[in-house]
């Protein structure tokens, strides 16, 4: 049987299969549909300092094969998620990455800082790719010189692997990566959501308040999957991608480009246990082309 | 709460765009209550890609009852379902109307909100007082009205919009009198927002206590995307699919 | 009943619905579903100089809501395209605007020119923004000051008005678009495709000799929308929006963002009589909603 | 060619994941001549986006038959799909099997690859001298069989890969020896690719003209997308969809 491993470099994970912030709670409310050990870690939904309202409904539009979202990172703050972590610890040994948000770069090394002391905490995952939190979309992962230097003071504040989440808005992502990569990440991930736009025509207004929202779902895949590879290309640090994941060749697919592991978002919300599924189909899919082990094909796309 | 593969033992067309189904569903069946809903993934497909919501009209072990109307492309497909096909079923969620031993309890459904209602009348009518006021635009848009006609009501009143059926107007013009002849200690209501925000007005001098079942657009329906938020007069958020969907009427932000 | 005719400035179509570059063959082909009179106008397949084959297969590969096509302008060029422009005509009024296309500047302005002198073209549409061409999905637009030159040059061969199609891949639209206006264009066109990949895990390549291959389809549709909506706040000439449309509802949306009119590519691949149908609901659609004419909504979207 | 709404009257699932349907399409079924195709829409909804081409197994007005096999997400929703359900069909397209009067004919069919010949031999058997050489993986891979006997033919040849059926091996491997003893003027073939590539091998020496007709991944079916290129001897592309489906088989330039 295939081995599933997937190497951060850092750490080894049992499988390549993260579910990703936002699209997975605190862990807790998968807990009546499958056992959170099978997986390879979870991102916590995005977290600042002080507890967060989010934005006012609506939240979400569906579109072709897609979802955009304004959620706003809704949240309880820092404090409360302490508690959550600890408590879900007594539930799972699942490796927990909190997702770290800020409203300027002195947050997000505190709220960084904050999480760094847990021993709950396995790794950080730097969202400065969020379009839900400036009005028209604006976030730190848009600007290669901006990333670096927040990355740099972040990882001054922290002793636990920092993975970087990447915006696929930005002009040139590769170039954006890069800075991360110096500025000391340990890995990188993307992409976070695409930029859209849906609009109310008897209202003539858009449909969010925020105008601008991001796309998530199977509908990104081509775009995020060119993106990884294209980083992946150009960074020594390791890669997770995501995008539109739904099945285990969707996840084989970001490996050969390749990621290293993989985070799945939006195919949690309307298949809870799609987690259980992608992996049995990774496993399954691996033995059928005697794969032997996810490094035989981890960027072992001939392009 | 868990995901289920129902199997559509029957479906049924009715009048004003209605379906009904009755789903095998024994797991979600035998722990349903009213109030409770479910999201049904209407397609294999990508597209629709999220589940829709629906209340659940009647729960018998082993099979659960939907009647909704179509409404866009999730329930057009849904329509086009029929005996032997199979839908994933992800049930039961949210909260649900309490029930009320000895308390005289006024039901306020319009349209197809009767869907929790007629749950709660099936389920508690006998054990105490209950009353249902039941409107819509016309009498098609009414078909469960036999139906309910035989539940054991201490009293019900029908209101359409155009006269069809019952008394003409909406069903807040019969509110006050109502209230004021059957002297209910709770209202349980489900319909238009803009139904809900009149009774909200039309109740804050009342002594009930009322109890609201809201809609919202939903991502999940068990409390992990924050896509249904409803905004409280305090000002602060609450999701409808895991604290609600029955929330205290005037706890809601109404618009005005 | 709503006046559904669409200003562009330099010529009123008789609505705004336009038949997208690729998607629509010569026209001809779709000949046998509806009479081409009843659209605004048409866009020929893109034409380069001399004939040319395409790429290899496989061209195409469907993905959720979307289609990746790699087809390389596949044409029988210039002095072909002539002919059948000219058979065309015996057939219908519909106005023929043709899409140019050139390895280089100096062929992008030899091919204008040849269709220029044509009394049978209304317009012409520069392609400048098809990635297929060139390994890696390179083309002028996404290159603002690449744009302006190749834009001017063309400007002085010709005199027919100029469309100037751009491209979703530009690190900044909006700054291609600006080029564009600069350099003398009537209006812009966009989008053309977004670069996306597939792979093919048994074979360890990509599904498509060229690596990558360009997006189009419903999938694209909230991306390409805020694209539109970007352009269209920062330049006076006419935008012509498209991206995923398959109904009346979707053509609204994009005026309501401040498009002129819209081309509709995809749908007529899998409905060829797509057409008369979304001309049929932006009318029912318009006459629900009490919208006299499009000028009423062109760019009223409140942000 | 025109785009009309079927109405399915019959589907049946056979052996081997096959499926046939028979459907309602007046205009489409007097028109339609072998090795003719359709695409299919196989769902209103967006994912799958694009239409599906298969071939017509028969037309006698005002149905034609289809049969397929599932392979992926498009022909199992369409397996779905049973009497009474309506599909949107395009057709019919592309070139067809010219009938060749006083020719002896030799039908080539691989698995699926039946279609377009049962078409060609049911309109034209009685009329010429045909053979028919059909293999498949096994017995369920070649459930049209009985239909097939029935067919007024001149000689029929099975092989099965697996021997359940039929003399054991590949069809190719009985080509030689059909080709010596039957004489045909003509082939026609139709099936996977790895077949066709090893018949124009074969057939290259003799006297015989061949015909294949061609699949390839389709975005239109009409002519317009150019995604269905196949490559000719020549270097050049043609459209499988209007150029084809039928190729003289020496004009491809098959993989080797
Ligand atoms: C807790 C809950 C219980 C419900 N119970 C029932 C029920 O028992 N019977 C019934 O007929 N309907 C019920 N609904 C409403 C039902 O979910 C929507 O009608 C359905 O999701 C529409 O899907 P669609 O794809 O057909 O429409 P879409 O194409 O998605 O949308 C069509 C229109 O309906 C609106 N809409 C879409 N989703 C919702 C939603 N969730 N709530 C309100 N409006 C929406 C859209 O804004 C749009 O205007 C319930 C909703 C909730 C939240
Ligand atoms: C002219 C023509 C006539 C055909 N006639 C028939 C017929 O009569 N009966 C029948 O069963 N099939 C026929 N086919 C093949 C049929 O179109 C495909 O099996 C079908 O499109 C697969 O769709 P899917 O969504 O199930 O598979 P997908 O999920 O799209 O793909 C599943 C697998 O099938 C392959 N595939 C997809 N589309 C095609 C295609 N067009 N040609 C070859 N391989 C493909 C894919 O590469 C993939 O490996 C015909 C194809 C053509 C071009
Ligand atoms: C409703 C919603 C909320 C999200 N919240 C967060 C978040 O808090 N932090 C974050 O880094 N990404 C967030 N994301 C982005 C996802 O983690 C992921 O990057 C994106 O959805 C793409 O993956 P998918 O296509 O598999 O959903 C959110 C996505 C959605 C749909
Ligand atoms: C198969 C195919 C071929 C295309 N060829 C051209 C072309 O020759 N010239 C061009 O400018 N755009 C071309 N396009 C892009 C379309 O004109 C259009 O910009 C794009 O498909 C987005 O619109 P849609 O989502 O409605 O398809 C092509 C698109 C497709 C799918
Ligand atoms: S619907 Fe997802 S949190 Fe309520
Ligand atoms: S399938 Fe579109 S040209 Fe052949």
């Amino acid at each position: 049987m295939a081995d599933l491993s997937a190497n951060l470099g850092f750490c080894t994970l049992k499988n390549p299969v993260i579910t990703a912030s936002g699209t997975f709670g605190y862990g807790e409310e998968f807990l009546p549909f499958y056992d959170l050990d099978i997986l390879g870690a979870i991102v916590m939904k995005g977290i600042f300092k002080e507890p967060r309202p989010g934005n006012p409904p609506p939240r979400l539009h569906e579109t072709p094969a897609g979802l955009l979202n304004s959620i706003g990172l809704a949240g309880p703050g820092s404090g409360k998620l302490q508690e959550i972590i600890r408590r879900l610890r007594a539930k799972t040994t699942v490796p927990v990455i909190v997702n770290v948000c800020g409203e300027d770069d002195g947050e997000f090394a505190e709220v960084a800082g904050i999480f760094s002391a847990m021993d709950e905490v396995a790794m950080l995952e730097l969202n400065i790719s969020c379009p839900n939190v400036k009005k028209g979309g604006a976030c730190p992962a848009q600007d290669a010189k901006h990333t670096f230097r927040l990355v740099r003071r972040v990882k001054e504040r922290i002793r636990k692997p920092l993975i970087v989440k990447l915006s696929p808005n930005a002009a040139d992502i590769v170039a954006v990566a890069q800075a991360a990569e110096e500025a000391g990440a340990d890995a990188v991930s993307l992409v976070n959501t695409f930029l859209g736009l849906a609009v109310d025509l008897d209202k003539r207004q858009s449909v969010f308040a925020n105008t601008l929202a991001g796309l998530s779902g199977p509908a990104i895949k081509p775009l995020a999957l060119k993106l990884v590879w294209e980083v992946c290309r150009q960074v020594r640090i390791p890669v997770i991608g995501m995008g539109g994941i739904t099945s285990g060749r969707d996840v084989l697919d970001y490996i050969l480009v390749g990621a290293a592991a993989v985070q799945i978002g939006t195919v949690n919300f309307y298949e809870p246990a799609a987690a259980v599924r992608i992996i049995g189909e990774i496993q399954a899919e691996m033995d059928k082309l005697k794969i032997k082990d996810l490094s035989e094909i981890r960027g072992q796309l001939q392009a | 709460m868990l995901d289920e593969r129902g199997l559509i033992e029957e479906a049924r067309s009715l009048d004003g765009g209605y379906y009904q189904l009755k789903i095998a569903a024994p797991r979600i069946a035998a722990a349903a209550k009213p109030g409770n809903f479910v999201m049904v993934r209407v397609s294999p497909s990508l597209d629709p890609l999220l589940r829709r919501p629906f209340g659940i009209l009647e729960s018998r072990p082993p099979h659960i009852w939907l009647y909704y109307q179509v409404l866009g492309r999730g329930t057009r497909l849904l329509s086009a379902l029929g005996h032997g096909d199979s839908l994933d079923i992800l049930g039961p969620l949210g909260n649900s109307f309490a029930e009320m031993p000895g308390k005289r309890v006024l039901l306020i459904a319009g349209g197809r909100g009767i869907v929790p209602l007629f749950h709660y009348a099936q389920a508690y009518a006998g054990r105490q007082p209950l009353f249902m006021l039941y409107g819509g635009r016309g009498r098609a848009d009414l078909p469960l009205l036999d139906r309910i006609k035989a539940l054991p009501l201490r009293g019900l009143f029908i209101f359409s919009e155009d006269g069809s059926i019952g008394q003409k107007g909406l069903l807040t013009d019969g509110l006050e009198k109502i209230v004021r002849t059957e002297r209910p200690d709770i209202t349980l209501s489900c319909g238009p927002e803009a139904m809900l925000a009149r009774l909200a007005r039309m109740l804050k001098p009342e002594k009930t206590e009322n109890h609201a079942s809201l809609e919202a657009l939903m991502g999940c329906g068990f409390g992990v995307c924050h896509g249904c938020a409803v905004q409280t007069v305090a000002g602060s958020y609450r999701k409808v699919c895991d604290e609600g969907p029955v929330f205290p009427l005037e706890e809601i932000r109404w618009p005005t």
